[in-house]
């Protein structure tokens, strides 16, 4: 039997396809079925997966969600579009500012609202800040998953503290931002904003070599992540991943390049590509992506024009798109976040749908660990980043 | 291990280093922007001074529904523009807002305050109208910038409602 | 952005694909997404033949999801002319067409080859009850494997052909479909401090059952 | 018991410490508490940074989180227990050792919180398992966290030393999942709400 290419054509039996094959142990072996999660203190959060081990091996994982499920598309559908907006922040809670503006695009697209240039800036920067908080976070999770218990994540929630602080003075929250509006931002910046932010951005770098030289070189993290959990390009992309974990394996494909979405057109910065697509390609990646994203930071704090930050035109409350449908995506730190709403011209979505990168960048993780040990599959999980809030929504 | 090293003698020489926040002895600094849960503003008089006319738009607005208003009536039964009942559940509260930009009165703003936890779950997370009213002065105190913009406006209206009427008396 | 409009890309797939019913669905807002209706019966081959062909190379299912259109009649009014009295009178008048409930999967589809997108894709199923099924198009995108299972949680629509389908969010012996827009949800509605229209119609039941309390001074 | 606080004070202020076994077991609980590691949603975040170098839970002597609840005597419960989950909160309470003690964080916890209309949202966790200390706040401030904690210590200070306290705490029954909602919706042996008489 001849297992289909991932790219030829459709397999009429799914039981032929190359992921239910068995990854060929001995059937008489004694499987040993572990349920991981969803308390456990690698998987961020309430995530469970059912594993089937033999010896050490992962022949069989099964994801389980649903227990972060709190029905946020359902809770929208019933309030109004301007309600949504704080729910928003909620999904990925370490990226609300990413979450307001792919809502925010999503209603704008809807309703044909435009944006003011000063507003199209600050979202660029507050989004990006966004980025660098997640990845960072996600280097001092993804180091404490592989056993660096304390230190990593300790200096990396210390960098984080710097940004959150600038995200409260703006915002008003540490974590719930709330901030963006349908045409514009909710706020003007506070006085001095922009010199502290440039002052958090230029001792990144610093922070970043530290890190660098933490774990680039380090021998264990070497050998946990280097040719595990490969995953090659072709099937990254029928798998639909999305984010850094693609362009891990090679696929250029950054939606900040691709829609030129607000004003990324404006900044000169670079897609870093992984070659190997590996545990280790992931997680440098992230490295690389933030030193591009202080690429765009710089010019952006140095240029941003003054102006009115909100459409006056735009309407908040009582807002009611005409009747049809829109579907707006922007590059999320975890990958393409969309957001995809149906109007029925009242004043509250008919549908409203979001597409988490979280969650499906989850649906390669068995064809990722099957094969590997069982301590692997802590580090390819932590590789691809996931946020419960996010998964199940 | 260098790196450790070289916090750990940084986090003795530098001050910079030196994150940690001695809460409680030493409250954190708060940016005034930050909020927490809202609460009503009052002028002078902590109970005719409410700014709230009870026009319920917050009450529609807000995204959890936890705001409850009752309005106020005369002896005749005639509805007085004033909330007889003002309460916010803030275990529901999610500090989002929004009660806070629908508002055309400014009467509602948000509190910084975040000291709440308690042992009982009911009654305490209730704030009812008396524990929600502050005073304007208390509202200068953690938004100083906002409040002093917000009483230009109401000063401003005030004139104009002041001059429509004299323009009003001086046509008839 | 999208250099190929939807309406030659349903010409393509009306000429590759022989017997598919593609059907173009026009998108009344300012976001002028339009959206091809393709028929189940050769769905996985339209879905290939949009995946493989070099000109599209849509190989990129990025969101999946269902929607619900309960039965629903539309009202519209009409001039009409009519004979009163021996007279014609030109009056209004109300016609009311029924359309029949339906369940939807939508799929986006966007190409990373050839960078362009999005095609959205819908599918029919035949009522809200007993015909409820449309082809899986997993076999063909990967991607859609957990989005379908969560569709088919959520909304109730089977995929035939879907290697794993079962509910992806809520435990497996849930009955219902929460996101359909007849569920009723549990009663739960014991201690409502700030209950409104609907919620306050639950609370109040609650209420009746013992008359101690702490009252509403109104 | 035998000495009076006026006594207590007077001496202390003379060099001289007078405890009583009960104070002194408090004391020691109260400044050694072990969390569970368990983070449910957003305000798990904010429990991490409370752990971290800003906050630094370890000032209180919560620092040790485990990842077994065989180990911990403190369940924070640090976000939206949803109805999928809510089972297995209470068997992890159930398995924590005695005496226990529970701080719901965060609006979720507590009552749903902005969730609450949601079908799978539990209105709030106190529904199955006693609380002692609730925050509110969406998320709470780290800050918050910590003046719970201390109210929680001031709750320990008083505990009595007497049979009844040191009995084990009886277990909670762990709901099931039935067809439509958790089988039963709530535990009546802990929830008590008062009522509320509302548009009427």
């Amino acid at each position: 039997m001849n297992p289909p290419s991932e790219t030829g054509s459709p397999s009429p039996n799914p039981a032929e396809s190359p992921r239910y094959r068995t990854a060929g142990y001995d059937s008489d072996a004694q499987l040993l079925e572990v349920s991981l999660g969803p308390q456990h203190p690698s998987t961020h959060g309430v995530f469970r997966m059912n594993v089937a081990l033999d010896g050490e091996d992962v022949v069989k994982l099964k994801p389980v969600f649903g227990y972060l499920h709190r029905n946020h598309e359902q809770i929208a559908e019933q309030v109004s579009y301007l309600g949504s907006m704080p729910y928003t922040d909620r999904l990925d809670y370490f990226c609300s500012l990413s979450n307001n503006w792919a809502y925010a695009a999503a209603v704008e697209k809807l309703a044909g609202i435009d944006v003011p240039e000063r507003a199209e800036y600050i979202r660029v920067i507050t989004s990006e800040l966004t980025r660098l908080v997640n990845h960072t976070s996600f280097l001092g999770f993804m180091l404490s998953d592989m056993g660096a218990w304390g230190t990593v994540l300790m200096y990396a929630f210390r960098e984080r503290e710097k940004i959150l602080d600038l995200f409260e003075s703006l915002t008003g929250s540490r974590m719930m931002g709330n901030y963006m509006r349908f045409g514009g931002c909710r706020c003007d910046l506070p006085p001095g904003w922009l010199e502290q932010a440039r002052k958090v951005v230029d001792g990144y770098p610093a922070f970043l070599d530290e890190m660098e030289s933490l774990i680039a070189t380090n021998e264990i993290v070497i050998s946990r992540t280097q040719r595990i959990g490969r995953l090659p390009a072709d099937k990254a992309v029928n798998g639909s991943m999305t984010g850094p974990c693609l362009r891990a394996s090679g696929v250029n494909y950054d939606i900040r390049k691709v829609d030129r979405y607000g004003i990324y057109d404006r900044f000169e910065f670079r897609v870093p590509l992984g070659d190997h697509g590996d545990c280790y390609d992931r997680l440098m990646i992230r490295f690389l992506e933030m030193r591009e994203t202080l690429k765009i930071l710089r010019p952006a704090l140095r240029d941003i024009p003054e102006g009115p930050v909100m459409d006056p035109k735009a309407r908040q409350r009582n807002l009611r798109p005409p009747e049809g449908e829109a579907y707006a995506r922007v590059e999320a730190p975890k990958g393409e976040l969309g957001f995809y709403l149906i109007s029925d011209a009242s004043d509250k979505p008919y549908r409203y749908r979001v597409r988490p990168p979280s969650l499906i960048n989850l649906t390669l993780l068995e064809d990722l660990c099957l094969g590997e040990k069982i301590a692997d599959v802590m580090v390819i999980l932590g590789t691809i980043d996931i946020v419960l809030g996010e998964v199940d929504r | 291990m260098g790196i450790t090293a070289k916090n750990f003698i940084a986090s003795y020489t530098k001050p910079e280093s030196l994150i940690t926040e001695e809460y409680p002895e030493e409250k954190p600094k708060l940016p005034e922007n930050n909020r927490n849960f809202p609460f009503l503003v009052f002028d002078d008089d902590p109970d005719a001074g409410l700014r709230c006319v009870s026009c319920k738009i917050c009450e529609r607005e807000c995204p959890p529904q936890c705001i409850y208003i009752v309005q106020e009536r005369d002896e005749n039964g005639r509805p007085v523009k004033q909330p007889k009942v003002f309460d916010i559940d803030i275990s529901v509260c999610m500090s989002c807002q929004i009660c806070v930009e629908v508002c055309p009165f400014d009467a509602i703003k948000m509190d910084q305050e975040y000291e709440l936890s308690s042992l009982d779950r009911f009654d305490p997370l209730i704030h009812d109208r008396q524990r929600l009213s502050k005073s304007n002065e208390y509202y200068h105190s953690i938004h100083p910038a906002e409040a002093a913009a917000v009483d230009a406006v109401l000063a401003e209206k005030a004139a104009r409602k002041a001059g429509n009427k004299k323009a009003a008396d001086n046509e008839s | 952005m999208n250099a190929l409009s939807t309406e030659s890309i349903a010409a393509r797939v009306r000429e590759a694909v022989p017997e598919a019913e593609v059907e173009l669905i026009p998108n009344k807002g300012p976001s002028g997404q339009d959206s091809l209706l393709i028929g189940a019966a050769k769905a996985v081959e339209i879905a290939a033949f949009l995946r493989d062909d070099p000109e599209l190379r849509f190989d990129y299912a990025s969101n999946v999801t269902g929607v619900d259109w309960p039965e629903r009649v539309v009202k519209e009014r009409v001039t009409a002319t009519e004979e009163v009295d021996g007279e014609t009178k030109e009056g209004k008048k109300v016609v009311e067409t029924k359309i029949p409930g339906f369940l939807e999967a939508v799929y986006h589809l966007y190409s990373m080859e050839r960078k362009h997108g999005p095609l959205v894709v819908r599918l029919r199923t035949g009522d809200r009850e007993n015909n409820v099924t449309l082809p899986s198009l997993t076999p063909v995108y990967r991607g859609a494997e957990f989005q379908e299972r969560e569709v088919y949680d959520l909304y109730g629509i089977r995929f035939d052909g879907h290697p794993d389908l079962r509910r992806l969010l809520m435990w497996e012996n849930f009955a219902d479909y929460p996101m359909r827009k007849d569920y009723t949800p549990p009663d739960d509605y014991e201690y409502e401090p700030t209950p409104h229209d609907a919620v306050l119609e639950k609370a109040k039941r609650h209420q009746a059952d013992d008359g101690c309390g702490k009252g509403d001074p109104a | 018991m035998a000495v009076d606080e006026g006594l207590k004070s007077e001496l202390s202020k003379q060099g001289v410490f007078v405890t009583n076994l009960r104070e002194l077991h408090n004391w020691g609980h109260k400044n050694s508490l072990w969390p569970l590691q368990f983070g449910l949603a957003c305000c798990a975040i904010e429990m991490i940074s409370a752990t971290m170098a800003r906050y630094d839970l370890a000032r209180f002597g919560a620092e040790i989180f485990r990842p077994s609840p065989r180990q911990a005597d403190l369940l924070i419960v640090a976000g939206t227990v949803t109805k999928k989950m809510a089972p297995q909160v209470v068997r992890l309470y159930n398995q924590m050792a005695d005496p226990k003690y529970v701080i719901s964080m965060g609006a979720c916890a507590i009552s749903g919180g902005p969730f609450k209309e949601g079908y799978n949202v539990l209105k709030g966790i106190d529904r199955y398992i006693p609380v002692d200390v609730s925050i509110p706040g969406c998320p709470p401030r780290p800050e918050a966290l910590l003046h719970a904690l201390m109210n929680l210590q001031e709750k320990i200070q008083a505990d009595q030393l007497g049979p009844e306290d040191q009995a084990e705490t009886a277990e909670c029954p762990v709901p099931e999942f039935g067809e439509h909602d958790l089988e039963p919706s709530k535990n009546p042996g802990v929830w008590h709400p008062p009522q509320i008489r509302r548009g009427e």
